[in-house]
């Protein structure tokens, strides 16, 4: 089945802009078990920076790295000046605060720059593969994303302040006590999910077009990505990005009359009933806990 | 012997609750000392406010540095190991990144492989369980992964709140022993809180006595065992 | 005692219960007894099955085989809420309270299987509501004083001292009016005087209100002084039963838990 | 003392169910006396009456307009009155109350529109309807915790609005056009015009809404609700039936939001999907956070807030609107992060422990 | 000047009303509600914030232009305080800030509230209060109903008529074509699509595949595959600019070399083509009413300059890619020319009376040989559009200009 194939590789190329936010998703997760709702606005913003660089004339080779350590700050300032007032409020606090940072920064951009879409240039040139069906940009999507994962998963596991991350967000009492500057290590978390999210921003924003709504639906979907695969697993969230695309573009063909109008419903119908048979995604850890 | 750590006027309070109402006490370098008392005495309130996690007024000198404002990382940087109660484990990590953690402050990693090594050997349960996330590990191995993620900080003072607690009498016995051994041997001081008076009057060289947020008897772990009014009054046994 | 145990058939039957997790047998085939009026002291090591069999007594786990009757009959059935109205209650080790609860009201959660209601007839307050609290609160006030719990009895339980958060679990439990109680450790904690206290309660709990008793504790003091029969576990199997004395003789268990003659 | 003040933190519900230490966590709690607690009752009843007294002549005073915007604040008010029952009494998480809404605002209008049904009539149907609904979504969330819980009721909110899009069904729901709705006239010959009237019936139903969860709070069930809250597995060992309590909360959490949803729509004489996007979820939450998760009369504020406070922003900034919403909600976060009911009792507190000193 | 006020007023409503006699029912016997000797008081309700705020430029657009009408001395005499509320593109929202601008500024009319939904939601009350609902930024056919709706009146072309305008040209100039469509899932879209077939009449199978999607999804790729493999050889989109930008890229990119065609609302050169590619846009069909001021073959244009100096004076943040600016410039145009003809008698009847009589109304930047007539019974201004395709540089009118024949039904 041709059609079929064409699905899937579009599926695979759409699931590459999930995958890539997913991935940013559970990089806050670990630091601050926390869903950050703000992280797509972030990321949007991060991107807008880009642009603008770009705009002044900037050389783009030195606007990526440019716009990834200025976000890696502003996540950094973020937690600082925002967050770190909070103290230990309870979660439903912080949500509202993230719902805010969500407004202030949308509202900030649109402000800015204006809602007009804007091309944002590829990093990979134009031009496409396998018949148009994924651009040389998606590919090259893909492989960053693969990349940067590969890089998270080596941060976490062997390196010891990827130890010291993972120890502070799972008990910041405990890891005080082993020395652990947890502040900083909270700080550091916002600034690392800030830089992936400025990443997943640039490499999303050639495809989508650039605007201050244009990580809407996309953060939704990367948190439907997350969970699928588990948000302890930044894998299990890149697999979990990739399915979700690919769900979705097969539901949306191949389920008669209502299938296109019910892509995200279907996609987010089946998440939920793996969530219900496997409640830490299916990459996810549980945590055995004696009662 | 000199002190290593010397508290003054120690107050700490939860909220408008005041709890510790001016502590004066000392541990000696290479000592054993343990803190004694009823429940709501204010013996966890002391560990606590010792390094740093809850608010405290007082001076409190450690090798002769006031820390008595410095953050619990920091008090802890500075070589002093609390090994909390409820144990503290982070349950979704394994045994192994549990005792890594515990490193964290070090440097040299040949050092941490060795104390690696010598933290199996002290507790060689934790060995088997390397690999096995901490939350599945029992009571007991928990308090000794615990004790272990503590030593592999190389801590000069260990602060321990309630080591025997949930512990069969074997594995209290066992443990009591490797702590007078790491003590022996790696010369760490500790200041232990304990229910169990009884055992815990062994191992210590002196001991102090809390009531409701302040000092009513200190002295070695001989003179307070001897007195019997004390042990009717406050250790009950 | 023995031949008083042998007599009456039990309360409480365990039966060759096997637990395992994965490929870990956690319970090799436990059987012991439990008869009416009795305070059964159970003990082993850290990681023996204690807890386990806790837990398979209080339904969160389900034995891979084996039987627990309770008055002859199997609870196996049963779901986890269903046991206070079959008359088992039980506490936490570490103490699991309703944090942001008052200590009234979590005594008087320990009343929800022995009364009735539904949302409708709560939302509206309905007369037979109101009489059914009324009756609730006698029994809850009771359990208050009984347990010396007046002075706190309208604070919420955080932040109330480690020990008097422990008689608040038992006099939930108590509320409960169960037939059997289990204890998970409930010395832990304490220091010596409470421990004496708590064995004093532990005692009029089963003299003047009729509760039997399976108590999990490390506290050898408060085992070997208040138990009428003492069951040892040790990696998963029952390595000895008998009276407090027998059982501190067994060389088994001496080996595999109590150590030699403290210092 | 039926004023539960407390906030629901999942992290430490998380801990307290695999239990911490000995001392457990020893948190920093300032211990109000129980004397003082009769005299904070007399306070809160006072202000209660009050509130009241202004609430019921409010409508003589104020022009139509004004009017309106206060029948869509107890409007509001109810529906995270069900979010808080869910929420603060149960501790289940909600970023999906909206559809809850929806389905109540559809069901009133669909039976106006297509039956002719009274417009009374139609706000038991729609919370029956939201209860059965609750219910059943409770099930599966039965195996949902925290942050799962939230994403998986998020999905709902995104996805309802377009179900009510959808073609098979565009017969009933008029697909993206929506439904116009007309607004009744006050019966018996009350003297009162139309938004009079149903600022009346929205303010009767408040109060029958705010007394029946009150009375749910204080009865056995809020108790079960509320030890599920603290500790799930102690709560199913005290006889508990913890999956049927939560998918009843679910459901009684809905019912409320749907009957909001039903009078929402009577009031706004329209409905259509684009009336209840996630936007109307998240306002909810935040209405909740805002009021005080867990004090019930909370509910009121927080529906203020999301009704007056956008307003106010918008007068501050028109381009910035969002900016200074945000802001405003930040800022609240920071001067009360457990909300004006965590506020009030510290309020109270303070000032009980005054009177008694002075 | 109504902010500062407001605040308070919304303060005490927050607190509870009691304070509400000062500002509750003033009297409601002025003659003309909204206008005084020296102005005229204008509402607006428009998305500045939510999923649709980039539509809010149109009423930064309105807002700049009546900043200039002012400057240069107002409407006889008379200043324009335009009153532009928030809605975020809510339904509920809309009513509310619909019925602060009618009962408690007492505004003289609401002018542009922007979304089929608000306006849909706003309709009836609006026409109970007999308060004149102008020029309504929506293209559904159903604001154009006098006979239900006399006091709701749209502005643009009805997005039916634009629809009929494809069908029809497809069923003449290609007859033996098969379509595929791919349409937003709201009331826009789906006008579009219905005004094809009716366009295509009784050769409406000539489509042979139909795809949808929803405003929250991120990429239509998937859509646009889906349709080329039905193997259409016209493909048409009926969608928001960035999703038309999406799919003329990725029909590009897939090399589906079928006949494009456009919706009006999507085919700005700068807005659309050029980050969709022009190479890729080359060949598109689309209509337009309004001159694209992107569009080269404008660049000497007398109306075009006046635009261009209009923004730089008043709107200079405003982006000039976007058509909003264009589209806000000539609905507020629209707007100051019925007051103009209202003269002083400027009640809501006569405001309603004028905006119901526009006889061959041309404005700068309409397309020549384009103009606004309406009556009692047309309540659509503007019906005339003309068919278009670019040329990889600009567009290029071709055929007539086409009335859509949309009555009020």
């Amino acid at each position: 089945m041709e059609l079929l194939a064409q699905q899937l590789i579009t599926g695979i190329a759409t699931g590459g802009i999930y995958a890539c936010m997913a991935l940013a998703v559970v990089m806050i997760y670990q630091a601050i078990h926390h869903l950050n709702f703000a992280q797509g606005e972030m990321a949007m913003f991060s991107t807008f920076i880009a642009w603008q660089m770009l705009a002044w004339g900037v050389p783009y080779w030195l606007v990526i790295p440019l716009t990834v350590a200025l976000s890696f700050v502003g996540g950094v300032a973020i937690e600082r000046l925002v967050i770190r007032p909070l103290g230990d409020a309870p979660v439903l606090s912080h949500i509202v605060v993230f719902i805010g940072l969500f407004a202030i920064i949308n509202s900030l951009a649109g402000f800015i720059w204006d809602f007009t879409i804007k091309p944002f240039p590829s990093a990979f040139g134009e031009g496409s593969r396998f018949g148009g069906l994924i651009s040389n940009h998606q590919l090259g999507m893909i492989a960053v994303t693969m990349t940067v994962l590969l890089m998270l998963f080596l941060f976490f596991r062997y390196t010891r302040v990827g130890l010291a991350m993972r120890a502070a967000a799972e008990n910041p009492a405990s890891a005080r006590l082993v020395g652990i500057r947890v502040g900083w290590m909270i700080a550091l978390g916002w600034g690392m999910a800030a830089a992936i999210g400025a990443i997943a921003g640039i490499l999303i924003a050639p495809i989508v077009f650039l605007e201050p709504n244009m990580m809407l639906s996309i953060l939704l979907y990367g948190f439907a990505g997350a969970v699928l695969g588990g948000l302890t697993s930044p894998i299990g969230a890149v697999f979990g990005g990739f399915m979700v695309g690919i769900i979705e573009n097969l539901a949306g063909t191949y389920i008669p009359e209502i299938g296109g109008e019910l892509k995200l419903p279907i996609a987010l119908f089946l998440i939920v009933t793996v969530l219900v048979f496997k409640p830490t995604g299916l990459f996810g850890r549980t945590v055995v806990q004696r009662v | 012997m000199s002190m290593l750590l010397e508290v003054t006027g120690l107050h700490a309070s939860y909220g408008d609750f005041r709890v510790l109402h001016g502590l004066d006490f000392t541990v000696e370098k290479g000592g054993i000392s343990t803190l004694l008392g009823a429940n709501g005495a204010g013996k966890t309130t002391t560990l606590r406010a010792l390094c740093g996690m809850i608010k405290r007024t007082g001076t409190i000198r450690f090798e002769g540095n006031d820390i008595s404002s410095k953050a619990t990382e920091e008090i802890v940087r500075l070589g002093v190991a609390h090994v909390p109660e409820g144990r503290g484990t982070f349950t979704g990590l394994t045994t192994e990144e549990n005792l890594q953690c515990g490193a964290m402050t070090r440097r040299s990693r040949a050092e941490i492989a060795r104390d690696l090594e010598q933290a199996y050997h002290w507790f060689p349960r934790l060995r088997e369980r390397r690999n096995q996330q901490a939350g599945t590990l029992s009571g007991g191995e928990q308090q000794m992964l615990a004790i272990a993620r503590a030593l592999m900080l190389r801590p000069r003072l260990m602060l321990l709140d309630e080591p025997s607690f949930g512990l069969a009498p074997l594995i209290v016995q066992e443990m009591f022993s490797i702590l007078r051994k790491v003590n022996q041997e790696e010369q760490v001081s500790m200041l232990i809180v304990e229910q169990n008076a009884g055992v815990v009057l062994e191992l210590a060289d002196n001991a102090f006595v809390l009531e409701t947020g302040g000092i009513v008897m200190s002295g070695t772990a001989a003179e307070v065992r001897d007195n019997e009014t004390i042990r009717a009054a406050y250790l009950g046994y | 005692m023995q031949a008083n145990t042998a007599s009456a058939p039990p309360q409480l039957a365990v039966r060759d219960v096997v637990v395992r997790f994965g490929g870990i047998v956690a319970l090799d085939g436990i059987a012991f007894d439990l008869h009416k009026g009795e305070i059964l002291g159970l003990i082993g090591p850290n990681g023996a099955g204690k807890t386990t069999l806790f837990n398979c007594l209080s339904r969160l786990y389900t034995p891979a085989s084996g039987d627990i009757l309770y008055d002859g009959n199997s609870v196996l059935s049963r779901r986890p809420h269903d046991m206070p109205a079959i008359g088992i209650g039980r506490s936490f080790q570490n103490v699991a309270l309703f944090q942001r609860m008052t200590v009234r009201d979590n005594i008087r959660v320990g009343a929800h299987a022995a009364s009735r209601s539904d949302f409708f007839s709560d939302a509206l307050h309905l007369p037979w509501v109101r009489r059914q609290e009324a009756a609730v609160d006698a029994t809850v006030s009771e359990l208050i004083d009984y347990l010396g719990l007046g002075a706190v009895a309208d604070l919420p339980v955080e932040g109330l001292p480690f020990g008097t958060r422990k008689r608040v679990e038992i006099a939930r439990a108590l509320a409960i009016r169960p037939g059997v109680l289990l204890l998970d450790e409930p010395a832990g904690g304490l220091n010596h005087d409470e421990v004496g206290e708590l064995g004093r309660l532990i005692k009029s709990i089963r003299d003047d209100r009729g509760v039997t008793i399976l108590l999990v504790e490390h506290h050898m003091g408060l085992v070997m002084s208040i138990s009428d029969k003492v069951v040892v576990l040790s990696f998963g199997r029952k390595i000895a039963e008998g009276t407090p004395a027998e059982v501190q003789q067994n060389p088994d268990v001496i080996a595999a838990y109590l150590g030699g003659p403290a210092e | 003392m039926s004023v539960n003040t407390t906030t629901t933190d999942a992290r430490q519900a998380a801990a307290s169910t695999t239990a911490t230490g000995p001392a457990g966590a020893v948190k920093a709690v300032s211990l109000p006396e129980p004397a003082a607690a009769s005299g904070n009752a007399k306070i809160m009843r006072t202000a209660g009456i009050a509130l009241l007294i202004m609430g019921l002549t409010a409508p003589f005073m104020a022009g139509n307009f004004l009017i309106f915007q206060l029948t869509m604040m107890l409007i509001y008010g109810i529906a995270i009155l069900g979010l808080n029952i869910l929420t603060g009494i149960n501790g289940q998480f909600s970023l999906g109350h909206g559809a809850f809404y929806a389905v109540g605002a559809y069901t009133a209008a669909i039976m106006m529109d297509q039956f002719g049904v009274g417009y009374l009539w139609t706000l038991p149907v729609a919370g029956i309807i939201c209860f059965i609904v609750g219910f059943l979504f409770g099930l599966p969330a039965l195996r949902l915790e925290g942050i799962y819980l939230a994403l998986a009721t998020f999905a709902l909110a995104v996805v309802t609005p377009q179900l009510f899009k959808l073609s098979p069904f565009e017969h009933w729901t008029s697909g993206v056009m929506g439904i116009v709705i007309s607004k009744p006239e006050a019966p018996l010959g009350l003297p009162l015009n139309p938004d009079q009237w149903l600022y009346f019936l929205t303010l009767a139903i408040g109060l029958v809404a705010y007394v029946c969860a009150r009375n749910l709070v204080g009865s056995r069930t809020g108790r079960a609700l509320m030890a599920i809250r603290d500790n799930p597995i102690a709560a199913g060992s005290m006889g508990v039936n913890t999956a049927l309590f939560k998918s009843l909360a679910f459901g009684v959490s809905a019912l409320y939001t749907g009957v909001a949803g039903a009078l929402g729509a009577i009031v706004v004489q329209y409905i259509s999907p684009d009336s209840f996007t996630f936007t109307l979820s998240v306002a909810l939450v935040v209405g909740l956070v805002v009021g005080g998760v867990g004090w019930l009369p909370g509910a009121l504020f927080g529906g203020a807030f999301i009704m007056f406070v956008p307003n106010i922003a918008e007068e501050l900034s028109k381009g910035l609107s969002g900016a200074v919403y945000g802001a405003i909600m930040i800022l609240m976060m920071y001067a009360i992060p457990t909300g004006l009911g965590g506020l009030l009792k510290a309020a109270l507190t303070a000032l009980s422990k005054r009177s008694k000193t002075g | 000047m109504h902010i500062r006020r407001n605040i308070l007023k919304y303060a005490a409503a927050g607190l509870v009303v009691s304070s509400s006699l000062a500002f509750g029912s003033i009297a409601q016997a002025q003659e003309m509600p909204g206008v005084t000797d020296t102005e005229i008081k204008i509402g607006n309700i428009a998305p500045y914030s939510g999923p649709a705020s980039a539509y809010s430029t149109i009423a930064k657009t309105i807002s700049a232009y009546f900043d200039k009408v002012n400057e240069e001395g107002g409407i006889n005499g008379r200043k324009i305080n335009f009153v532009s509320y928030d809605d975020g593109y809510s339904p509920p929202k809309a009513v509310e800030q619909a019925r602060k601008l009618v009962e408690s500024d007492e505004a003289l009319l609401i002018f542009q509230s922007l979304g089929t939904p608000s306006n849909s939601a706003i309709t009836k009350y609006m026409n109970m209060k007999k308060v004149p609902q102008l020029l309504v930024a929506t293209g559904a056919t159903k604001f154009g109903d006098p006979e239900n709706s006399p006091w709701t009146m749209g502005w643009q072309p009805n997005y039916q008529s634009e629809g009929i305008i494809y069908g029809r040209w497809i069923a003449d100039e290609m007859p033996d074509a098969k379509i595929a469509v791919m349409y937003q899932n709201d009331d826009f879209g789906k006008d579009l699509l219905d005004g094809l077939k009716t366009g295509l009449g009784d050769k409406a199978d000539m489509i042979v595949a139909e795809a949808s999607y929803e405003v929250a999804e991120p990429v239509v790729d998937s859509q646009v595959v889906k349709l080329k493999a039905s193997g259409a050889d016209v493909f048409i989109s009926f969608s928001t600019p960035k999703f038309a930008a999406q799919a003329i890229k990725k029909a590009h990119e897939i090399g589906w070399d079928a006949t494009q065609i456009v919706a009006n609302v999507s085919n700005s050169v700068g807005a659309v083509l050029t980050p969709a590619g022009l190479e890729a846009s080359t060949g598109l069909i689309s209509t337009a009413y309004l001159k694209d001021m992107q569009d080269p073959q404008w660049a000497d244009d007398q109306g075009a300059k006046e635009w261009n100096a209009f923004m730089d004076k008043y709107y200079p943040d405003g982006d000039k890619l976007s058509s909003f600016t264009t589209y806000g410039y000539t609905v507020a145009q629209t707007m100051a020319h019925i007051l103009e003809q209202a003269g002083d008698d400027l009640t809501r009847e006569n405001v309603l009376k004028q905006a119901a009589s526009m006889k061959d109304v041309t404005l700068p930047l309409f397309l020549p040989g384009m103009s606004m007539n309406t009556s009692e019974t047309d309540y659509f201004p503007i019906e005339q559009m003309q068919l278009m395709k670019f040329n990889g540089e600009r567009w290029e009118n071709f055929g007539e200009i086409i009335s859509g024949e949309v009555g009020g039904n």
